[in-house]
């Protein structure tokens, strides 16, 4: 490797230097860039079990396709540097001394600045446009709606130390241990906690919405796969935080109906003691004395 | 202000005998005092707070924890000598900036105003207690061998989690500040201290208080909110959040006055010549740090100061039942907590573009442009904080905003590393230790970054926020990016403070160990948060044992590996002790022209400076600084109103 | 550089601390069996009474010789059917979420209060529940009335004083460890009740061993 | 390690420098102090829109005017009688009659704010956000204002100890300004943010 000769001569050395450094990255783009979409892509979670999660697994391929590059043209440049500019021996020689040069500098910085542009129009549209919010909460006056959100199935998802409740003001405000929620359809999530803090994260289903107290946090998703789905607390919320998890299932219009019927008898005494169905349930900070 | 000083009287005293020394102020009557103060104030607040309903309570009596610590600190301070001066004022005494420097080895255990020995103080301190976070971790690694809470109580377990994350975040964010820029700053600007040397001394102490007080925590049953402290859990707790509430305000107060010294440092006290563009970056990375700490850590004082008082008198400021919001203490925490990490990130920016230059004998390339890029993240950290709060549904429609301005700071992050690939083109790169490091910090923080970017992005951050995936992502930009700049600056600057060079065989050894265990760490731990891995549990998704057995197994490794470092230090600095001689790595920098270990009063005469420190490879370069030139009177050009002082 | 030597005996000391802290754990308590039945035998006070915190509400089991055990670690043997017996001491303070006031999980979805069985109470008169959420099981204990005579406020508590019996029995699934807790906001002096005892193992929250 | 060095007497710091650092220092501490406040500043109007469960401010809870406008007024002229005593020190001619009014009146502020705490309000720090904004702000305030009182008591003791004794080792009105230049900055600040606690807690209803 003749790193001292091609340092020696300048500008022609900076030639050669990049067009090699060039070329390698060239290379390896068009290796892994493929495998990046094509064979590590599918797997990259979350699943496909909602539209939301869809979009969500789309913006992960997505940003690992955009990343790549970057990753090698980083990796390539030290590496080559590293191994070429190395100076072996005892002797301390001095390098050239190059100043910055100001047209490499704006290059770089109008190249960032679209990058960084264009991933922020791809995530707005995202978020906004096509998922309704990716599945995220949105506070109590959600911007990005469905079209028929009118139509959605409304559930209330209660977060409590520590476990999750859910009410289904759709059919007579009946309180549920469990979730299920019928396929194919537009489901509003309420999301709110009657303590501290939780945040309910559906996994598969890619909503996550955190639940606090006083607030009625809002999410969209619109499942498509007949299946179960972990549901999980990602917020610290004390002792169990780790043990808030429980199993949803997503089922047929027809297997719905029975079950939330099923439930409405089963629950039928209970029910009559909940307060009437709200947004928000202020818990009170009593101090029982014993 | 407890700084208002004028005129020092610098005349060097005699050495006190060993009587003066063993009944003067030190550390050991700061512990006495401490204790004693810790235990009359706490019944003095059982006194008071008595007729609070949330007090009643024998077991629960914040108000009394808090009143203890108030005299903990103050027993501590007085012990060590802090108040002597202030009081000595309030009589009208005359003023002086010299305390504590002629005790000998009693300096490192009192006030003493010699900004090197504050630095040395330093350094012990945090490496003491990044040691005992990091046996938190290896503790943590241990639970998390089993998919359930079996080896270590569940609830004990969020104490272990939040211990560590607490004194990580409370000691690296003074890890680079409080060592390498008090002992580092005053030499590279050309000055004999710091601008307020006992605001220094105040600082330091201030932060090993705060350290035991955190851990006093678990003397107080333990805290279970981890380093983020959301109410209104926080507010449930029990007393051991009250010592996190408490140290970690102290280390607000510390970071403020550190900051602010190392500024007004910087801008009065340069040496003739010294002018802005000849400052070295490192200089540049501490004044942008500094400014963070300045602004930022108030808010954390003030919204730890409200959920103090939740807790001991009864207001409601997170309290949604009655007129508070949990989301207050979200805005106010982010506030600081995003400069924070920032923080936690332009002090390595600094170290390694100042060791760059130095083992690749090229000039920065690019200095002003490094600068703007510093500042360029400084300014932008104060406009992201939301995005911590992406889904927790708090101003959801200005969700594009917040992930726009995200995503704008990787464009001044990618400014540092041009800077670091242009110095590197064509250049004679010597692989010294230091030099591992730093293009280590490159190969980290490029993937935090390029993470960082998925949870920029909202629909991403869906999946991944509140995951395993922001740990790692965290994880790769402080651990990986921090501290190994922090070693690698560890490794270079330790032979101008002790005299004594690091080994270099053993040192690569620990540096190979330390960055292949790190990613081994680290990397898995992206799958784990994307599989739906929730951070700060005990027990997670059977699927997923054997990779955190894996994690788990090379994160002892990478604990292993800086008992590499540790044995280093001992090896070199107390057994064989070759001395490294003035300048060991031919820098061209100002504080490599002193001899070391440095003298105590830095300079003889205060050096006129000829040009910045990056001349490398400039045929008749001028030398870096004239010594021997006829006094001229420190900071001349400095405070003249083109200083940019007044 | 005798500093760094003072600090790594401190670092011992502190880790040692810690370490020792963090492996507290209460005993492990198994069921009784009596002639072929398994049975698990609870009770709760409103004041545990003792040192290091005598105002903590929390529950006690008790063993074959009828002593009481300050645990809430309980061993259960695996696919069997399991009578529980809590003996409640306290008074009732309501319930967060009045859904908690159904009983679920059970034998027949009912547990006996002093001797009749009920499928859901009032939620005013919860003073606790015996919740195992992972096995869908959650029985509310009613209260004792506030103005019945001869209360009792300090563990371990003599059934001659005022308490309600709760009974109920429910099959046991395969061998692992699931966490049981209380869902009542009953920690006095903590802020929506749910400090302290509620988040300590060993009071008002604990686990099942099913081996 | 670091005593080894040849025993040099440095020549001595040319004053301006302390000057300088005191005043950078006193602008970077009330920079900090401001961002406190505007924690403060925030959480009010938060809280306000906020309103949750309608318990922001209920009608029973309004603060003691009477109190509020003598703390303000108090505030100013003691700042105003600093500002005298400053011109005074510029000027070459001691002011510590002005330094000892300015001192008193500082104390005025304390003792003031104490009394409102026990007698002035008639609501409690769990009456809802605005009054928890109220307690926890004017206790902030005053815990800053000590400072103000620490650093007014230092000048007036050091001009009266250098009056007495002419030559107090190496103190003289010259010696002072950087002192009082640097305790202005830090007592307009304080004034400042005292105008707006009370445009905030007392005056918006």
């Amino acid at each position: 490797m003749s790193a001292v000769g091609a340092a020696a001569n300048g500008a022609g050395a900076d030639v050669r230097h990049g067009r090699r450094i060039l070329i390698i990255w060239v290379i390896a783009n068009v290796i892994l860039v493929p495998i990046v979409i094509w064979v590590v892509g599918p797997h990259i979670p979350p699943y496909h079990a909602s539209r939301q999660s869809t979009e969500q697994h789309n913006v992960n391929v997505v940003l690992t396709a955009l990343a790549t590059p970057v990753l090698l043209m980083i990796w390539v440049y030290f590496g080559y540097s590293i191994a070429v500019f190395r100076q072996r021996g005892a002797e301390v020689v001095d390098g050239p001394p190059l100043e910055g040069d100001p047209r490499i500098q704006i290059t770089w910085l109008v190249a960032t600045t679209a990058i960084v542009l264009a991933l922020a129009v791809y995530g707005t549209v995202g978020l906004l446009g096509s998922s309704n919010g990716a599945g995220g909460g949105q506070g109590p006056t959600p911007l990005a709606k469905p079209a028929n959100a009118a139509g959605a199935l409304q559930v209330q998802v209660i977060g409590q130390q520590w476990m999750w409740t859910f009410r289904w003001p759709g059919y007579g405000g009946v309180e549920t241990p469990y979730l299920v929620l019928p396929v194919n359809r537009e489901v509003e999530f309420h999301v709110t906690s009657i303590d501290v803090a939780h945040s309910f994260w559906a996994y598969e289903l890619g909503v996550k919405a955190d639940a606090i107290p006083g607030n009625d946090n809002v999410a969209f998703v619109k499942p498509t796969q007949v299946r179960s789905f972990q549901i999980r607390c990602a917020e610290l919320c004390g002792l169990w935080h780790g043990h808030m998890n429980t199993t949803g299932r997503v089922v047929r219009q027809a297997a719905f109906n029975t079950w939330i019927a099923q439930a409405r008898v089963r629950y039928r005494g209970v029910t009559k003691q909940l307060p009437p169905y709200s947004h928000v349930y202020y818990p009170v900070p009593d101090q029982r004395a014993s | 202000m407890s700084t208002i000083e004028s005129t020092p009287t610098t005349t060097p005293t005699k050495a006190p005998t060993f009587r003066e020394q063993l009944v003067g102020f030190h550390l050991i009557w700061g512990v006495v005092l401490a204790a004693v103060g810790y235990f009359v104030c706490h019944w003095l607040g059982t006194k008071v707070g008595g007729h609070i309903d949330s007090q009643s309570a024998t077991d629960q009596d914040d108000l009394a924890v808090f009143f203890g610590f108030l005299g903990a600190t103050l027993g501590w301070l007085i012990g060590l000598g802090f108040f002597n001066y202030p009081l000595s004022r309030m009589l009208g005494r005359p003023a002086s900036l010299v305390e504590g420097e002629e005790y000998g080895v009693w300096r490192y255990f009192r006030l003493c105003t010699d900004h090197k020995v504050v630095a040395i103080q330093y350094f012990v301190a945090v490496l003491f207690f990044f040691g005992v976070g990091g046996l938190n971790a290896m503790l943590i690694r241990g639970e998390l061998t089993s998919d359930n809470a079996t080896f270590i109580p569940a609830g004990n377990y969020l104490t272990l989690v939040s211990l560590h994350g607490t004194m990580m975040l409370m000691m690296m964010s003074a890890g680079v500040l409080g060592p390498l820029g008090n002992y580092l700053v005053p030499l590279m600007i050309g000055a004999r201290r710091m601008a307020f040397p006992r605001v220094e001394s105040l600082t330091l102490w201030l932060t090993v208080l705060a350290g035991f007080v955190l851990i006093s925590a678990i003397f107080l049953g333990g805290f279970p909110t981890g380093w983020t402290g959301y109410v209104p859990l926080s507010v449930e707790a029990r007393a051991g959040m009250d010592a996190y509430l408490f140290s970690f305000a102290l280390i607000g107060i510390s970071l403020c006055l550190v900051g602010l010294n190392i500024i007004a440092t910087v801008m009065t006290m340069r040496a003739p010549g010294m002018y802005w563009n000849r400052i070295p970056v490192f200089v540049w990375g501490m004044l942008t740090t500094s400014i963070l700490a300045v602004l930022a850590a108030p808010v954390l004082f003030a919204a730890l100061y409200m959920a103090a008082l939740d807790r001991t008198v009864e207001t409601t400021f997170f309290l949604a039942s009655n007129g508070g919001s949990p989301f207050l203490w979200d805005n106010l925490f982010w506030f600081f907590g995003h400069p924070e990490v920032y923080i936690l990130a332009l002090p390595g920016f600094g170290i390694v573009l100042e060791i760059l230059p130095v083992f690749a004998r090229k000039p920065l390339w690019g200095y002003r442009v490094a600068v703007a890029g510093m500042f360029g993240v400084a300014l932008l950290s104060f406009m992201v904080w939301q995005h911590h709060l992406f889904v927790s549904g708090i101003n959801a429609n200005l969700r594009p905003f917040y992930m726009f301005t995200t995503e704008l700071i990787s464009i001044p992050t990618g400014i540092i590393f041009l800077i670091g690939m242009g110095t590197l083109w064509r250049a004679r790169i010597r692989f010294t230790v230091p030099m591992l490091f730093a293009l280590a910090f490159f190969f980290n923080f490029l993937i935090g970054g390029l993470s960082g970017v998925y949870l920029s992005d909202v629909p991403s951050d869906v999946t991944t926020h509140g995951s395993y995936f922001v740990m790692a992502h965290f994880h790769y930009t402080i651990m990986g990016g921090l501290v190994f700049a922090t070693i690698g600056g560890f490794y270079y600057w330790l032979p101008k403070i002790t005299g004594y060079k690091l080994d270099e065989t053993l040192g690569k050894i620990h540096f190979w160990m330390m960055f292949i265990f790190f990613n081994l760490t680290f990397f898995p731990l992206f799958a784990a948060g994307l599989l739906g891995m929730p951070r700060r549990v005990s027990n997670y998704n059977p699927s997923l044992h054997a990779l955190n057995v894996f994690v788990s197994i090379s994160a002892w490794c990478l604990g292993l590996s800086l008992l590499g470092l540790l044995a280093n230090i001992v090896w070199t600095q107390l057994l064989v002790r070759e001395p490294a001689g003035p300048n060991p790595w031919l820098s061209k920098s100002l504080e490599w022209q002193l001899p070391s270990p440095v003298p105590a009063y830095n300079f003889e005469r205060i050096p006129v400076i000829n040009s910045a420190p990056y001349s490398y490879g400039i045929p008749d370069a001028p030398p870096v600084a004239d010594f021997g030139k006829p006094a001229v009177l420190p900071g001349g050009p400095a405070i003249t109103p083109e200083g940019g002082v007044i | 550089m005798g500093i760094l030597v003072a600090a790594a005996v401190v670092l011992v000391a502190v880790v040692f601390y810690i370490a020792d802290f963090l492996s507290v754990a209460p005993p492990v308590l198994a069921a009784t069996t009596s002639n072929g039945a398994t049975n698990l035998t609870l009770q709760t006070v409103a004041s545990y009474g003792h040192a290091p915190d005598p105002d903590w509400v929390t529950y006690l089991g008790r063993d074959s010789d009828g002593n009481w055990h300050h645990t809430t670690v309980y061993q259960l043997p695996a696919h069997t059917l399991v009578h529980v017996t809590i003996y409640n001491f306290d008074g009732a303070s309501g319930l967060r979420n009045p859904f908690l006031a159904q009983i679920r999980g059970t034998q027949g979805g009912v547990a006996s209060v002093n001797g009749k069985p009920v499928s859901v109470i009032d939620q005013d008169d919860a003073s606790h529940t015996f919740t195992v959420p992972d096995l869908g099981i959650s029985v509310p204990l009613p209260g004792v009335a506030d103005n019945a005579p001869n209360q009792c406020s300090v563990a371990p508590c003599s059934l001659s004083m005022a308490h309600q019996t709760i009974r109920f029995s429910f099959v046991t699934p395969g061998p692992g460890t699931y966490r049981w807790q209380c869902f009542v906001p009953c920690a006095a002096s903590f802020y929506y009740g749910f400090g302290g005892p509620m988040q300590t193992i060993g009071w008002m929250s604990g686990w099942l061993n099913i081996v | 390690m670091s005593a080894s060095a040849a025993p040099v007497v440095p020549e001595p710091e040319d004053p301006r420098l302390v000057a300088a650092n005191l005043v950078v220092g006193a602008r970077l501490f009330a920079s900090a102090m401001a961002f406190v406040f505007m924690s403060f500043v925030f959480a009010f109007f938060y809280l306000k829109a906020v309103d949750s469960n309608g318990m922001w401010r209920p009608a029973h809870v309004s603060p003691p005017q009477g109190y509020g406008i003598a703390i303000l007024i108090c505030i100013l002229a003691a700042a105003a009688a600093f500002e005298l005593a400053r011109r005074g020190l510029a000027s070459g001619t001691g002011s510590v009659s002005m330094l000892a009014l300015a001192l008193g009146l500082s104390v005025a502020v304390v003792v003031l704010q104490l009394i409102e705490y026990l007698a002035g309000v008639d609501f409690g720090a769990d009456g809802g956000g605005y009054a928890s904004v109220f307690y926890g702000w004017t206790a902030m305030f005053l815990a800053f204002w000590l400072g103000a009182v620490y650093s007014v008591e230092t000048l007036l003791a050091t001009s009266m100890r250098s009056a007495r004794e002419a030559q107090a080792a190496g103190t003289t009105i010259e010696t002072l300004r950087p002192s009082a230049d640097a305790t202005m900055v830090y007592l307009y600040s304080c004034a400042g943010i005292a105008v707006v606690t009370w445009v905030l807690l007392y005056l918006i209803k």
